[in-house]
């Protein structure tokens, strides 16, 4: 399987990820998620901050784990860092397979991982006020339920 | 052995990275965590409810009850909030 | 809920359809899904027919199925009909809300309805001969578990 | 009424559309496949296995039992195969 893993500040194009993807073999199958900073309230900003040292490592071991569990050609995961505006885009998750089931599941795993494993802490800001974004038991609960 | 702080946790200690010797007595993370709370205010706040500390020991998650050595990298930040 | 269909012969920019569906309001969360002519043994191509009458009316239930069923704030869904070559992008589905878990549950929705209704058939041509995709037993087995 | 046909039933009959008269006798769909049958033998061979077709009245998806009327469009078709 062919893994792709970026921690960048830029944006991304999921055209030219989801063409990397399919540029070879039978991926008939890509199923992909992006995360957007919410366009809400007062919130004019949120700040990326990670674990350089740790985060691709977590990534790939996300990756490795969802190639283990579903037949699939291509993992791609770009996630971003530092300040983003309202509507940005954060993450990319970007997944082909012969089967779009097998897509459409290992997507949504390794979401649910990358948000309760990847080591990446938000910061609002509103107004003049900052303050980090807490951690939500949903998500805890949404990577759980892969353990059944 | 060397400490990082993220998020919070960072920002309540006032450093992001610092270099320490193995403490006499410390063999886990918990361990590690009553000494630093010992070093000044600043630690004593960011590990004052320990239920919301998250380690990691060389890279990977780990839990309190983990063992620590000299030359080990270990890391303390909030839960995460990516993607 | 914002629903844009479109039954084309040109290819479409996935990037493009994200921003126009994270252009206003809070969705913070987009799935999608592209399928691909497979690239497999002598498939030269693939030629896609429809019946023009009924696609838009029959997708446009499939979406309101799914609209009825999660939070969503918008739904794409681009079909490309005529002449594919092995690789080329069939079709998009792109679904937007605010958490992810409806998103992605509402795009898997949306293939499974999509594949076992909406009027579409597809002619391969392999070497100098042509034939027709038979159905899958396995998309009306996938489309039939949202009954339950 | 307006008959379409599409992909392998368009092929075997030799056409896509044509216009007919409600013929006597014919309340349903599966009345209209008998009557189609006759027609010929691009029909006989289009309809020869009943459970490879689909049909649409007025485009919806719809069952063999369903009525049919003589202003009605009704389209016969293999599966659907998109996506």
């Amino acid at each position: 399987m062919k893994t792709k893993i970026k921690i960048q500040p830029e944006d991304f194009s999921i055209d030219a990820e989801v063409a990397a993807l399919t540029a070879e073999g039978d991926p008939g199958a890509v199923a992909s998620f992006t995360g957007h900073v919410r366009r809400e309230g007062d919130l004019a900003a949120l700040t990326l901050e990670h674990y350089p040292h740790m985060t691709e490592g977590e990534i790939a071991r996300i990756a490795e784990e969802a190639a283990s569990r579903w037949p699939l050609s291509g993992v791609t995961v770009i996630h971003r860092i530092g300040q983003l505006a309202p509507g940005a885009r954060i993450v990319l998750v970007a997944v082909a397979a012969t089967h779009r089931q097998a897509a459409f599941q290992a997507c949504e795993f390794l979401m649910d991982y990358l948000k309760t494993h990847a080591p990446f802490w938000k910061e609002e800001k509103r107004g003049t006020e900052r303050h980090w974004v807490e951690a939500h038991a949903g998500d805890d609960r949404a990577a759980e339920r892969w353990h059944k | 052995m060397t400490l990082l702080y993220f998020a919070w946790v960072r920002q309540k200690i006032g450093k992001h990275e610092e270099n320490l010797a193995l403490p006499a007595g410390v063999a886990t993370v918990a361990d590690l965590v009553a000494y630093l709370k010992r070093l000044g205010p600043g630690y004593a706040e960011a590990f004052a409810d320990e239920s919301r500390i998250r380690v990691a020991v060389n890279q990977r998650h780990g839990k309190f009850d983990a063992a620590v050595a000299a030359d080990d990298e270990v890391a303390f930040f909030p839960p995460v909030t990516g993607g």
